[in-house]
């Protein structure tokens, strides 16, 4: 197929109809406005429906609605607009309803500013909302990794009845790659049960949140803890690049990653022993990486480079759990780790750090 | 022989009520599920009950239902609605989840006109957290939050729900009703069924507001708190039609 | 002591009247009366009579609470059989209501039947708690809680406490402000509650003519549930204080 | 060899789209392709710039922080990223809009007046593709056919006018320079 030259926003619009999406629900925020802007020309073009709420509060409710109804619903913000989202997020995650939330995150906190950032982190990792429970969070790199994720998303929110957060920054949803489309047709809509969408002849089905005896409430939360579990085992996902021989072993991921490649590749140049780590699923976290490069025994440090003040790191620091040191380097606010800064931070780590 | 004057309706479930006696929640429940029996919707209606003292409507409706957060059964129904087209789709909201917290949805979805039929109870309090004020508490009322009655100066105004959206261009049908006597109750029951009407016939957003007594945070007995309704809430909010049908209203 | 059928605490929030309460029912059941306990409190989220129903039970008293999941809500949900309770014309009834003129208000409904049959209402005070430390301020909130209650102050319970930090002297003094308070509203002094390990010390000490009520401590927070017997004895270090 | 390129101007000269062009005629070589935008306060009014990336190579970095070429079309851009070209690299400046020399001499600066030439041609706003032309041409990090090709791919097909006037702007930049070696040659 040919390639085409697409903007990150676009190809999340585009994957997600292609994966068989046909609601989205949002309001309009930068720096992912573009993704609004190509749903409300496409989703009526393949019969699907754009609407534009009246806000984030709103928008994650329509899904909510949409997904308990049985429809493929999906809606996107930037951190601000995520923030207003957790409440409705934590009804989705605790109801079990599949769905896609793309958060293109800016500069924060508070309003902040409209340049890529990547310190939604935490919100997106550690649940975000009130209450136990986890989201499926997938961090794209390129403009292709994102159409080739966001069909997986909603595959994933099937799988496993739970909300899907996919994690881009302002240059990845602004950035234009040319990239090849997947096949449009062969997405998989598996029947519904569980969906509250009139009882047609049906048993009554209950789309419900609320558990007002800890003890049934407890069992709830297991049984989602459970879930939880078994995602960790079986849907780590990564990318080792030129780990083989690395003893300065770089964690980043989306366009941090993109950034540290080309530190990876400038160092290799020069012949230092540098490789990096980018995980594509930020939860769960891919400690299995770790436990095989660790395994290799070249690697002397990992170093853990963000677009934030650290916020993943602690989940690196987990899962080298004190093997070998592990050290930062970040920017933040908007600013991005320039490719000669990082080069400097690996050669005095690989100089002055002794192993 | 014995002829059967009277039947439970079975759009709501064999369970009792967990309601304060004397409250009409469980009138308007009736009211409700014995409009969509006998519109014979029961199959393809799918309701939104909200965060408030019927918080557990999902146990008594027997039809397919969401319980939605505090405020965002309108956002929750227009979902629904969207994806379902061919449903019937309606919410059961308070006077704080749908005129406070809620304001915002409510008003968009008016205002989209999406098709769902809006039944909102205001009993003037908070029911569920313990009586306080609620937008419709009367200036002067005593509550939980205002102990020294509502003063306009610092509480501000109730809000009338009704009259405001009725000037909504999405609204089909706006109307005001009570049920605090068997005659005011029958009325009642004709405003629900004709909001599912207009839903039915794709007109837009149709809301009725039922006043609504709340005996155990009023501290009035079920039978004061009926009079109280009739003789303070209906004075500031008054019943009837504020928005018909424009195809109806030509017929006038 | 019991000469009325119907015992009604009320009092502001903290005063202690569920304990009160459900002491003053199983006094009630040891002296042989049938007695039922009706939780009445909308507002307090925990520490409820419904969450030791089943102790209560086993000591032989008849608890009113709502049921099931609706025990755990935070939703008013009267049970019916309240109505039951005011009928009856041979049970002896106690009613722990919720605090403050807030919790007050919910006898508003039942002042109908109040009026028909003889009842005590009683208004608890623990001179330790912020809003009644004092003659005024315990004076103002007795009026407050008449109005929302529709219903006159028939008694006062002098209940002064800091829960496991309390001694003989927090007691006396406390119960010297209530006897202001009762000689100003013209009100009597129905009894003087105290701890059961404090018991001996305050009766020695003690020279007027009041009946005291010894309490067992119901309701206690979920960390001492491990040092104390599941019927409630007094904890061996008494000297911490749950907040 | 040039595989980064940086196109900096103020808002509304067209920057972004003309890197849009050559991100499309990258793609049409079969070649590994990135445009990243600036944005920002800058978006409106202030600075735009976007940087390309055209490799036969996987990209690592989109991000063109040091570029080989750059693409000045203003006087505020030159001033802001002169010096973050690498040694040995290009700037083409549009001599209409900067009335001053550089003073790097470890790279190659080439001017042209393409406000001027634009006029010329009947339309002020064809300048950056002027501009695009004549980088297109120093560099060769894509053929002139493939950018005219792209043409038809950032103007819809209705706007077949503005098609050929954008035509007729990349092939003058492309021979401004032309005619200059070959004067020079001549």
């Amino acid at each position: 197929m040919a390639k085409v030259l697409m903007k990150g926003n676009e190809a999340f619009g585009e994957g997600a109809i292609r994966a068989g999406c046909r609601f989205y629900f949002g309001y309009p925020i930068t720096p992912q406005s573009e993704l609004a802007h190509f749903l409300a020309k496409r989703m009526p073009e393949v019969g699907g429906t754009f609407l534009q709420a009246e806000s984030e509060l709103a928008s994650i409710n329509m899904v909510f609605g949409a997904a308990g109804a049985g429809a493929r619903a999906m809606t996107s913000s930037s951190g601000p607009g995520i923030s207003l989202m957790q409440e409705g997020i934590s009804f989705i995650a605790c109801a079990e309803l599949p769905c896609v939330i793309v958060n293109i995150m800016r500069g924060g906190p508070g309003l902040g500013n409209i340049a890529p950032v990547q310190s939604d982190y935490f919100q997106a990792t550690r649940g975000g909302g009130h209450g136990d429970y986890r989201l499926i969070v997938l961090a794209p790199s390129s403009v292709q990794e994102i159409i080739d994720l966001i069909r997986e998303a909603f595959d994933l929110a099937e799988k496993y009845l739970n909300p899907v957060l996919m994690l881009g920054d302002g240059l990845l949803g602004q950035m234009m790659e040319p990239m090849e489309l997947n096949e449009e047709k062969n997405f998989f809509i598996p029947p519904r049960p569980w969906a509250a969408s009139g009882r047609m002849g049906g048993p009554k089905r209950i789309i419900n949140t609320l558990y007002i005896v800890p003890e049934e409430a407890e069992k709830h939360n297991l049984k989602l803890n459970q879930k939880y579990k078994k995602i960790e085992a079986n849907e780590q996902r990564w990318e080792n690049y030129q780990t083989e021989g690395a003893q300065l072993v770089l964690v980043a991921f989306g366009t941090a990653a993109r950034i540290c490649m080309g530190v990876v590749d400038y160092c290799r140049d020069q012949g230092l022993p540098v490789g990096l780590i980018r995980p594509i699923t930020l939860w769960p976290f891919p400690v299995k990486a770790f436990d095989s490069i660790l395994s290799l025994d070249t690697v002397h440090y990992f170093l853990s480079v963000e677009m934030s003040t650290g916020q993943m790191i602690e989940d690196v620091r987990l899962a080298v759990n004190g093997r070998r040191p592990v050290f930062f380097y970040g920017r933040y606010g908007g600013m991005l780790p320039v490719l000669t800064d990082v080069v400097k931070e690996v050669k005095k780590l690989l100089l002055e750090e002794e192993p | 022989m014995f002829k059967k004057v009277f039947a439970r309706t079975k759009a709501l479930e064999d369970v009792p009520f967990h309601f304060c006696p004397g409250c009409t929640h469980g009138i308007i429940h009736r009211l409700i599920a014995e409009a969509i029996e006998e519109l014979n919707i029961f199959e393809q209606t799918i309701g939104v009950c909200p965060v408030g003292c019927a918080v557990f409507a999902y146990n008594y409706f027997a039809c397919d239902i969401f319980q939605a957060a505090h405020g965002r059964a309108p956002a929750v129904a227009t979902g629904i609605k969207r994806a379902l087209p061919d449903r019937v789709v309606f919410t059961y909201q308070g006077d704080g989840d749908l005129a406070a917290i809620g304001m915002g949805e409510i008003i968009h979805a008016a205002a989209r006109g999406e098709k769902i039929s809006v039944f909102f109870i205001n009993n003037s309090v908070y029911g569920m957290t313990g009586g306080q004020m609620a937008p419709t508490t009367l200036p002067g009322q005593i509550t939980a939050t205002t102990p020294y009655g509502r003063d306009r100066e610092i509480n501000g105004n109730p809000i009338k729900v009704c009259e405001m959206l009725s000037v909504i261009e999405g609204t089909a049908y706006v109307a005001r009703v009570s049920v605090h006597n068997p005659a005011s109750i029958i009325k009642a029951k004709k405003a629900i069924k004709k909001a599912f009407q207009v839903q039915l016939r794709g007109l837009g957003f149709a809301l009725v507001e039922i006043l609504s007594t709340c005996p155990t945070n009023w501290g009035l007995s079920p039978a004061e708190a009926l009079n109280w309704l009739a003789e303070n809430l209906i004075a500031y909010y008054p019943l009837g039609d504020f928005k018909i049908p424009k195809e109806e209203a030509k017929n006038v | 002591m019991h000469e009325k059928k119907l015992t009604i605490f009320v009092g502001n929030l903290g005063s202690g009247k569920t304990e009160i309460a459900l002491n003053f029912a199983l006094f009630l059941v040891k002296q042989g009366y049938p007695t039922t306990i009706v939780d009445l409190d909308i507002i307090n989220p925990y520490f409820r009579t419904r969450m030791v129903r089943h102790v209560l039970e086993h000591m032989g008293l008849k608890v009113i609470c709502p049921r099931g999941e609706l025990a755990n809500a935070d939703l008013p949900s009267l049970p019916p059989a309240i109505q039951g309770v005011l009928e009856d014309t041979f049970d002896y009834g106690v009613f722990d209501v919720g605090g403050d003129e807030i919790g007050a208000t919910i006898l508003g409904r039942y002042k109908a039947f109040l009026l028909k049959n003889s009842y005590a209402l009683y208004y608890v005070i623990n001179q330790c708690r912020p809003f009644t430390r004092d003659k005024a301020s315990i004076v103002k909130n007795i009026h407050f809680i008449e109005k929302s209650a529709r219903l006159k102050i028939t008694g006062l319970v002098s209940n002064t406490n800091l829960g496991w930090a309390t001694d003989v002297q927090t007691i006396f003094k406390g119960h010297e402000v209530v006897k202001t308070v009762a000689a100003e509203l013209d009100l009597p002094v129905a009894f003087l509650s105290v701890r059961r390990d404090l018991m001996l010390q305050v009766r020695r000490k003690l020279n007027e003519d009041i009946f005291l009520l010894p309490l067992e401590i119901f309701m206690q927070p979920p960390w001492y549930y491990g040092i104390i017997d599941p019927l409630l004895k007094i904890p061996q270090n008494a000297k911490e204080i749950p907040s | 060899m040039f595989e980064s390129v940086l196109l900096a101007g103020f808002g509304g000269q067209g920057i972004l789209s003309a890197g849009q062009l050559l991100a499309y005629a990258g793609t049409l070589a079969g070649k590994h392709v990135t445009w990243v935008p600036s944005y920002g306060a800058e978006m409106r009014g202030g600075t735009a710039n976007c940087g390309v990336t055209i490799s036969s190579r996987p990209i690592s970095s989109p991000i063109v922080s040091e570029p080989e070429a750059l693409m000045a079309m203003n006087r505020p851009s030159l001033e802001k990223f002169e010096q973050s070209v690498v040694s040995n690299g290009l700037i083409v400046v549009n001599s209409s809009l900067v009335n001053c020399k550089i003073a790097r001499k470890d790279v190659q600066v080439m001017y042209i007046s393409a406000n001027k030439l634009a006029e010329e041609l009947g339309n002020n706003k064809v300048a950056v593709n002027i501009v695009l032309g004549a980088l297109i041409f120093l560099t060769q990090i894509v053929s002139l056919e493939l950018a005219i090709e792209s043409l038809g791919k950032v103007f819809p097909p209705r706007h077949q006018k503005l098609i050929a006037l954008n035509q007729r702007a990349l092939k003058a930049g492309a021979q401004f320079f032309d005619h200059l070696a070959k004067e020079k040659a001549g």
